[in-house]
């Protein structure tokens, strides 16, 4: 079944995941969503891989979303320390609260 | 001992050098009677040279003394060298001598200035450019001495620089003078080009030869005679010399009246093979200048008050004359008439130093007057002067007027006209200077010294005769200022002997003698016009020459002492046809306006772009940094702006496209 | 040393005179604050020993020799094709040696008034930047000399300037930069362009110079990228604003060394890097060149005429007297090119002295405004002679130093730029009328309360000013030496750019021998 | 695709010829480890040992260094790393950046919460992955790189806790960066459907048998288009230049200086595996728009560079025009990209990056001492009079600031000219007046800063007190002063070593 769905179908799903993520980010102010978003992004890409992988019948593509999750992961751990910690000093800090930096 | 001729520059540097380190310790008058000594002594050397000379065939009277290579580049081979021939010796002769003269006056004159010895000091270098000047071999050397004198006659005029109207009349002078300069050095340049050196010895043998294009050599003379307007003060650069009279009188007499003025009629006379293959109008064109010159400087002289300025304006009519002479061909008479000059104008100059030195630093005439009474060595001397500069035989300026005006007619009427014109009123102006000097009522009686203070600014020779009479009264100057006088008055009197004309049975033997003299400096005499109408009336000419003299001195007697006439000065005269006003006034005020324009242009277009540069940049940069907001969101956004572009780039123009 | 040089290894001595200020500008950093006197001792030495190896260059000069001379050349970078070079011919060593004997002069002479030691160390420093900016024959080498001096340069206005210097030296700064970013791409591109005819990358000045045949347009664009960097730095008009600036901000001893020596580095530049790299694009665009040079003289005699602050109006003349040596350098003939060198020299030596007097009358009065200043001539009789002797030399006037160069440059130029040459001449005149005008003002007429007691000139001054009075002197009288040792280079110069253009220096028409013979017999008849 | 699945065969490693990467991994775990277990170490330990670390690992790169030269360049562990001398060089310049950055770090942390192995062990990390990131063969790996270079990077940026400016620039990092790798890890994506693999190696293979570029790949190009996203976001490149200037600012001044040297070595190191090394065929695609990236950077870097009042900012946005630098040789590089003569890009490029890592970190040195005797405060006017109160340290400064504005006898100098060199060599005469133009424009700031230091009056008026340089932090700051000026006036080694760079294994 799964077959009859054309490849290219996900590769465009992806892409639309994908220009969600980083629209999201653009729009959200809320840091943790805007690090949803990113993650979005990542998985977006992961779908592109596998599609990819089984349009190209590699397997390399798959093994690739491993390591991508690894890295997700990863990202999960410093994204939201670093984001506690700076929701621990101001609670309900937005992203555009956070403009010391400027000019 | 023409090898020698190196000695004539060389004292008065010798003299300048010791006053420059001694001249304090020196002080007054030792200093001067230095500077005196060297001046004399180049004249001896000079002297021996003339007869040096004088013993040897007239083609072997030029030697030329190399001391040095001075500027040698490829082709430019100039040497420091001097040409000893009989126009130079003759000019250094009267030079030295004249200048002795006036050093002599000088100590007496400057008695008592606290800047005597530098006087002397400046004196001495002076007369160690002129000689330079005259001597040097080629155009470089002249040009050496041509500026020495003109920076000279530049720290002499501003001598008591304290005051605001000398230190303007100096730098006057040399920025006037630089004018000149100006053409001087293009008539270098041109000669190199056109005959690869700079030397007379080869410039007027190619002139000779013909090997030089005539409109080089037009081009030669045209920028020599712009030098020459220059140094010898002729329209239309004559008015520093009025100017000049700031200086102190024995400057006037030497570099404003005998010496330095006569630099450019010297350096035209030096070139003559040049002007002779120039175009046929360039002789005419200096003929009109000097003619010009020579009436205008009359008619002002003719209304001025101050007895300096009479002399000045003179000065300029008499090198008219000269001028006039060169652009006839007459340059013996030019010569002759140099030499005559630079005696009586010198004896009137001293003469006029020694009124005013007895009058008490007074330069006005209208308030003179009766002095012969007072200073009758000064007065009798000053009337030789004034006979001879009027044309009076057998006084010297007789002779010399006459040769050239004879020239003048031989070449055209209205240049002669002028001549006679200017000659009439020469005798006019000097008689009624001397009338209002020496003769009428005294008009200084009532002057009382409070109100002749004014006149004496700071710096001026404190008089010792002040302290010891508050009573004001002329005197006589002291005997080392009147024997200059003497001499040169003897002189004014006499010069005419060494060129007279064949005329009154005079033995021929005694006749010509310059010219025979100058020759072969200058190739030809009178032979050159002996086919004239004015050769063949030479004693009609004569006669109307005597017969105008006498007749300006009459009419003058009648307007000032006898006041038959009414004496008519205009304005237009006293201020010298406006011509020094209009001058300076465009300086003042376009020109000035126009350098205003510049340094404007400078600061606010030039610099001001660089500037405005510098400053868009900073602009550019506040407002950028301000796009800088510090929101995370919208440096995503401008990432994804990036983003986009990219894609487009890539996919659509490097892909589909 | 002479020794040294007559022995199997030569003495190295262009390297010495670059690396012994160095060291000198070491030890005097690494010298403690609480010893001021070894500090100055260390200067002097450094200074005074690179001056007297410059005279000794100067005394075994072979006179004859047009080539480079004491040449000493290493690799340097090996994998850029960099080396070593050092040389020194006609052109560059009276250069070297004026660099010599300004700095000694002026270290000893001219006292910084505050910070003496950094002072010192950043004076030595530029001295041998500009030593090796004259002395180098690699382009690289020239190039990281000519950079470097903006450094030491920039710290001494403006550690050590008046009330204006930082803008004036970073003004200074960044326009020379600015000037020497095109000049370091072009360079590069020359040399790898030139690397095709040459077979090899190399930035030696004389192989690129005598081996690389550069394509008309290429060669041009090249030149135009070295002649901007140059044009900065003479200063040609319209680049010259930095300069009044930098003249007027910089302390007494700056400004001296930049008129002395540091302009010299653009009209050097020109000769060097200009017309013997590139001499199809310097013959080709000469009426530019002479042009901006006339344009140069006038305007700039005319600002200096306008100027109300005397520092700024020597400054102005610079920009004119420097038009002068840019013409003769475009004139292409052995007379103006020799000029143009000679007044390098003179120029520095005039100017330096304007800059020292303006100094003086700064270190009294505290003004530089000519309005402030009268009659200083009354109280100072021989600081105004000084300033005299030495105005007399700026404006031209015949015996004295600065004449000679302007004549040689504008005969030599008659020949070939006629009336570029006419024009350039009035500005003789100009030179006279600001000049004259700035001493009549300042020094003329009778002194106010403020200048009624100005200090005469000190001892101490005196003696600093001897040596420049000596050399304007002399130079006016006797020359020939000077020539002698400038003329083949030059000659040589020519020779490489008839070589490369149509171009074929004009020989003024001789009248064969009249002059030698007239001599002869003249000699004779003297017996 | 059954035979991989049963009969898995591991790579053979070249274990020894990991052993830079697997020294760094050491020193970091053991770092962790041992200083989780034991008491607070004595003074300056932990600095010591990631210093020695480094330096071991670098020493070892030397040591491969000799073997790529014998035998050539290969690849490690199924190709997935390339071991060739362009790797070493990059690991040597990060390896120099680790140890100097701890020496720096010292005294710094000394008497904060985060004194301890941490940091260090952060720094190794993050070397590791800068010298993956350089060494990859394989993008998927370059990714993996990557991210441990940032994860690392956003820890450090918001290490300083008491610091609300340290979390902000954290935060800021975190979120830009991982925004920038989604668009890098995407690329990869789509470049691995348009070749059918990530390894750099097969790419290149299947690009070469798939000569026909004249109906180009719009997948293909789309992955570049996002790759240079992703790594023009790390180089710092306007106009993903946005996060430099803020986290540079906010976060810790040695993490700033590791960020400038390690971080945008890697980064550089990476977009020269990607761009020059794995996509050459695209050249002409991409080569206009890293000339527009560099012009851009130029310009931007430069001229906000010269309006900014904070110290650190100045630096940052001054790294920002050195980018643009860095691009003008990658361009350079890009003409030749995969030509058998790769011409001078990558040397001067690698040249540039070690030379300039060095400075950078020499200049935030001085900037770390200055701020935290001035109490954090890194304005401009804690410089006022520096010059006064420790003439030697202003004139490290000095040197620094003048090597970064290409003075010559400074290795700032060697690097422009380099670089230089390069663009003119394949005819970018354009960029190259660009970059000395901006060059000319960017001295302005260092000459502003220079005055402030010399010229301005210290706050303590006429006898400011001394201000105290730690000890490591001098060594540091020392030693990148004898660099740079050794390498200004002898580069030629230098320029030898990274001449050799071009023979990469692919």
């Amino acid at each position: 079944m799964i077959a009859a769905i054309e490849p290219s179908w996900y590769l465009l799903l992806a892409a639309l995941l994908f220009g969600i993520g980083a629209f999201g980010l653009l729009v959200r102010r809320n840091p943790l969503v805007m690090f949803m978003c990113i993650e979005l992004m990542l998985n977006a890409a992961n779908l592109t891989f596998v599609a990819l992988a089984t349009q190209l019948g590699d397997i390399n593509g798959q093994t690739a979303v491993f390591f991508v999750m690894v890295v997700a992961a990863a990202e999960v751990v410093v994204g939201l320390g670093i984001i506690v910690s700076i929701l621990r000093r101001r609670p309900g800090a937005t992203a555009d609260d956070l403009a010391e930096l400027k000019g | 001992m023409a090898d020698l001729v190196w000695l004539i520059p060389a004292f008065p540097l010798a003299g300048f050098l010791t006053i420059l380190l001694f001249g304090r310790r020196l002080g007054d008058p030792k200093a001067g009677y230095v500077a005196t000594a060297a001046v004399f002594a180049s004249f001896v050397v000079a002297a021996s040279i003339y007869f040096d000379l004088l013993g040897r065939p007239e083609e072997e009277r030029a030697t030329v003394v190399t001391l040095f290579s001075w500027v040698p580049v490829g082709t430019l081979q100039i040497d420091l060298a001097f040409l000893a021939d009989p126009l130079s010796i003759l000019m250094v002769l009267f030079v030295t001598f004249v200048g002795g003269m006036i050093h002599l006056f000088a100590v007496g004159y400057m008695h008592g200035d606290p800047k005597f010895s530098k006087f002397f000091l400046y004196l001495n270098l002076f007369v160690f450019s002129m000689t330079l000047l005259v001597l040097g071999e080629n155009l470089l050397v002249t040009f050496l001495g041509w500026e020495g004198v003109g920076t000279c006659s530049y720290f002499l005029i501003a001598f008591w620089h304290t005051r605001e109207s000398a230190a303007t009349a100096g730098k006057k002078a040399f920025v006037t003078n630089r004018v000149g300069d100006f053409g001087v050095m293009l008539a270098m340049f041109l000669s190199f080009q056109a005959v690869g050196s700079m030397s007379y010895s080869v410039l007027n043998e190619s002139a000779e030869s013909g090997s030089l294009a005539a409109s080089t050599a037009t081009g030669i003379t045209l920028l020599l005679l712009l030098g020459a307007a220059g140094k010898s003060a002729q329209i239309p650069l004559y008015l520093w010399l009025p100017d000049a009279m700031e200086g102190p009188t024995p400057v006037s007499a030497l570099i404003h009246a005998a010496t330095m003025v006569t630099g450019g009629v010297f350096l035209l006379t030096r070139i003559n093979p040049v002007i002779t293959v120039s175009y046929d109008w360039v002789p005419t064109t200096i003929a009109w200048v000097g003619a010009i010159t020579a009436l205008f400087a009359a008619t002002i002289a003719l209304a001025q008050n101050d007895i300096k300025k009479v002399l000045a304006y003179s000065t300029v009519s008499q090198i008219g004359y000269m001028v006039l002479a060169v652009g006839t061909g007459a340059y013996v008479a030019a010569i002759f008439h140099m030499v005559t000059h630079a005696a009586f104008k010198a004896l009137l100059f001293l003469g006029a130093g020694s009124v005013i030195h007895g009058m008490h630093e007074e330069q006005d005439m209208r308030k003179m007057g009766a002095l012969r009474a007072f200073m009758p060595i000064t007065a009798a001397t000053f009337i030789v002067g004034w006979l001879a500069i009027a044309g009076v035989p057998p006084f010297s300026g007789f002779f010399s007027k006459d040769e050239i005006l004879l020239y003048a007619l031989a070449d055209s009427v209205p240049l002669y006209v002028v001549g006679i014109v200017t000659a009439i009123l020469t005798a006019v102006y000097m008689t009624r200077q001397v009338i209002m000097v020496f003769f009428g009522e005294a008009r200084w009686t009532s002057l009382a010294n409070a109100e002749e203070a004014p006149e004496v600014a700071e710096g001026e020779p404190p008089v010792e005769t002040h302290d010891a009479h508050g009573e004001f009264k002329p005197h006589e100057s002291p005997p080392i200022m009147l024997i200059p006088l003497v001499v040169l008055a003897a002189l004014a009197a006499i010069g005419g002997i060494i060129n007279l004309p064949g005329l009154f049975g005079i033995p021929s033997g005694g006749t010509y003698r310059l010219e025979e003299w100058l020759h072969p400096v200058i190739e030809f005499g009178e032979a050159k016009i002996s086919d004239t109408w004015a050769y063949d009336n030479k004693y009609l000419l004569v006669a109307i020459a005597v017969a105008c003299s006498l007749g300006g001195i009459a009419l003058a007697y009648a307007i000032y002492l006898k006041k038959r006439l009414p004496p008519w000065e205009p304005t237009l005269f006293a201020k010298g046809w406006y011509y020094d006003q209009a001058v300076s006034w465009f300086m003042g005020n376009p020109g000035r306006d126009g350098f205003e324009a510049v340094a404007e242009f400078d600061s606010k277009v030039v610099d001001g772009t660089v500037n405005g540069v510098a400053v868009a940049v900073k602009e550019t940069a506040t407002h950028a940094s301000k796009r800088q907001t510090g929101y995370v969101r919208q440096y995503a956004g401008i990432i994804g702006i990036g983003v986009v572009l990219l894609l487009g780039w890539f996919v659509v123009i490097r892909g589909i496209l | 040393m002479l020794a040294a040089d007559t022995g199997p290894i030569a003495f190295p001595i262009l390297t010495a005179l670059v690396l012994t200020p160095i060291v000198g500008a070491l030890l005097v950093a690494l010298t403690p604050k609480t010893r001021p006197e070894i500090t100055k001792v260390i200067a002097l030495m450094s200074s005074v020993g690179t001056a007297a190896m410059s005279i000794w260059l100067m005394a075994s000069f072979d006179t004859g020799d047009a080539g480079f001379q004491f040449v000493s050349k290493h690799t340097w970078i090996e994998p850029w094709g960099i080396s070593w070079h050092l040389g020194v011919d006609g052109i560059s060593l009276f250069l070297v040696v004026l660099t010599g004997i300004l700095f000694p002069i002026v270290i000893a002479g001219i006292d910084p008034h505050h910070d003496e030691k950094p002072y010192l160390a950043w004076m030595l420093m530029l001295q041998a930047g500009v030593m090796g900016s004259f002395l180098s024959l690699d382009l690289f080498v020239f190039f990281i000399f000519f950079e470097i001096v903006l450094v030491p340069m920039y710290f001494l206005i403006g550690g050590w300037g008046y009330e204006n210097r930082v803008y004036a030296a970073t003004k200074f700064f960044l326009y020379t930069m600015l000037g020497s970013a095109f000049m370091l791409v072009g360079l590069v591109a020359t040399v790898w362009i030139a690397s095709d005819d040459l077979g090899k990358v190399t930035f030696d000045l004389v192989e690129i110079a005598e081996g690389a045949d550069f394509a008309a347009s290429t060669g041009r664009w090249l030149f135009f990228a070295f002649a901007i960097a140059f044009a900065v730095k003479v200063p040609i008009f319209p680049l010259h604003t930095w300069l009044p600036d930098a003249h007027t901000q910089a302390p007494t001893a700056g400004s001296v060394v930049l008129a002395g020596v540091m302009l010299k580095l653009g009209t050097y530049g020109l000769l060097r890097f200009g017309l013997y790299l590139f001499p199809e694009a310097s013959y080709w665009s000469r009426s530019l060149w002479l042009t901006l040079a006339v344009i140069g003289i006038i305007y700039g005699a005319i600002a200096a005429t306008m100027q109300k602050d005397l520092k700024r109006l020597v400054a102005y003349s610079s920009v004119a007297h420097l038009g002068f040596i840019v013409l003769g350098t475009f004139a292409f003939t052995t007379q103006s090119m020799t000029g143009s060198v000679i007044q390098m020299v003179n120029h520095g030596v005039s100017t330096g002295a304007l800059f020292l007097f303006v100094g003086w009358i700064y270190e009294r009065r505290k003004t530089r405004q000519i309005a402030d200043l009268n009659g200083i001539q009354k109280v100072a009789p021989i600081f105004a002679a000084g300033f005299m002797v030495v105005m007399l030399s700026s404006i031209g006037v015949p015996g004295l130093n600065g004449f000679i160069g302007e004549f040689l440059i504008l005969t030599g130029s008659f020949l070939t730029a006629r009336w570029w040459t006419v024009v350039a001449a009035a500005g003789v005149i100009l030179a006279a009328l600001y000049l004259l005008w700035a001493y009549q003002r300042v020094f003329h007429g009778e002194p106010d309360e403020n200048n009624k007691d100005f200090p005469e000139l000190r001892v101490k001054e005196a003696l600093t000013l001897l040596p420049f009075l000596g050399l304007i002197v002399f130079m006016g009288v006797y020359p020939k030496p000077v020539l002698d040792r400038i003329e083949p280079s030059i000659d040589v110069l020519i020779t490489h750019v008839e070589a490369h253009t149509d171009y074929v220096e004009p020989e003024p028409t001789v009248v064969v021998g009249e002059h030698s013979d007239q001599e002869q017999s003249d000699a004779e008849e003297g017996e | 695709m059954l035979a991989q699945i049963d009969t898995f065969v591991g790579p053979e490693v070249g274990w020894f010829a990991l052993s830079p990467l697997l020294t760094l991994l050491g020193g970091a775990l053991g770092l962790m480890l041992l200083g989780a277990l034991t008491p607070q170490w004595p003074k300056g330990l932990y600095a010591f040992v990631s210093a020695t670390t480094a330096g071991a690992a670098a020493v070892l790169a030397m040591v491969q260094w000799d073997d790529i030269t014998d035998n050539g360049p290969t690849t490690l562990v199924a190709g997935a790393l390339a071991f060739d001398t362009f790797a070493m060089f990059m690991t040597i310049t990060i390896c120099i950046a680790v140890i100097l950055v701890s020496l720096l770090s010292d005294d710094y942390l000394r008497g904060t919460p985060n004194d301890g192995p941490e940091i260090y062990a952060l720094y190794l990390v993050a070397a590791i992955g800068g010298i993956v990131m350089s060494s990859a063969n394989d993008l998927i790996v370059l990714f993996l790189g990557l991210e441990t270079l940032s994860l690392a990077l956003y820890v450090l940026a918001a290490s300083n806790r008491r610091s609300s400016e340290s979390a902000e620039s954290g935060l800021k990092y975190f979120v830009l960066g991982g925004f920038a790798s989604a668009f890098f890890l995407y690329g990869i994506a789509l470049v691995y459907g348009a070749t059918g693999s990530t390894n750099i190696t097969e790419m290149v293979t299947a690009l070469q048998s798939s000569a026909d570029l004249s109906t180009p790949d719009t997948l293909a190009l789309a992955g570049i288009a996002m790759l240079i996203v992703g790594l023009g976001f790390k180089v710092a490149a306007v106009p993903f230049h946005v996060w430099a200037p803020d986290v540079y600012q906010g976060a810790p001044t040695p993490i700033t200086a590791f960020m400038a040297s390690a971080g945008k070595a890697a980064a550089f190191a990476a977009m020269l595996r990607v761009l020059v090394i794995a996509l050459p065929f695209y050249r002409d695609d991409w080569r206009p728009i890293i000339w527009v990236l560099a012009l851009l950077s130029l310009l931007v870097g430069s001229v906000l560079a010269i309006v900014q009042t904070n110290v650190k900012r100045m630096l940052a946005y001054s790294s920002i025009s050195h980018a643009g630098f860095i691009l003008v040789g990658v361009e350079a590089a890009a003409h030749q990209a995969g030509d058998i003569d790769a011409g001078p890009g990558m040397p001067s490029v690698v040249l540039y990056l070690m030379l300039y890592s060095v400075l950078v970190i020499g200049s935030f040195g001085v900037v770390t001492v200055v701020a935290r005797d001035a109490g954090g405060d890194s304005s401009l006017d804690a410089f006022k009079g520096l010059a006064r109160r420790r003439p030697v340290l202003a004139l490290a400064f000095t040197v620094f600031l003048l090597a970064q504005a290409g003075v010559p006898f400074t290795s700032g100098f060697i690097a422009k000219f380099g670089v230089i060199q390069a663009a003119v060599e394949v005819d970018s005469y354009a960029i190259a007046i660009i970059a000395m133009v901006t060059a000319v424009v960017a001295a302005y700031l260092y000459l502003r800063i220079m005055v402030t230091m010399w010229l301005g009056e210290p706050a303590g008026g006429e006898t400011p007190e001394p201000l105290a340089v730690p000890f490591s932090a001098g060594v540091a700051i020392g030693a990148a002063v004898a660099f740079t000026l050794v390498v200004g006036i002898l580069p030629g080694w230098l320029i030898d070593a990274a001449d050799q760079v071009t023979s990469y294994a692919r």
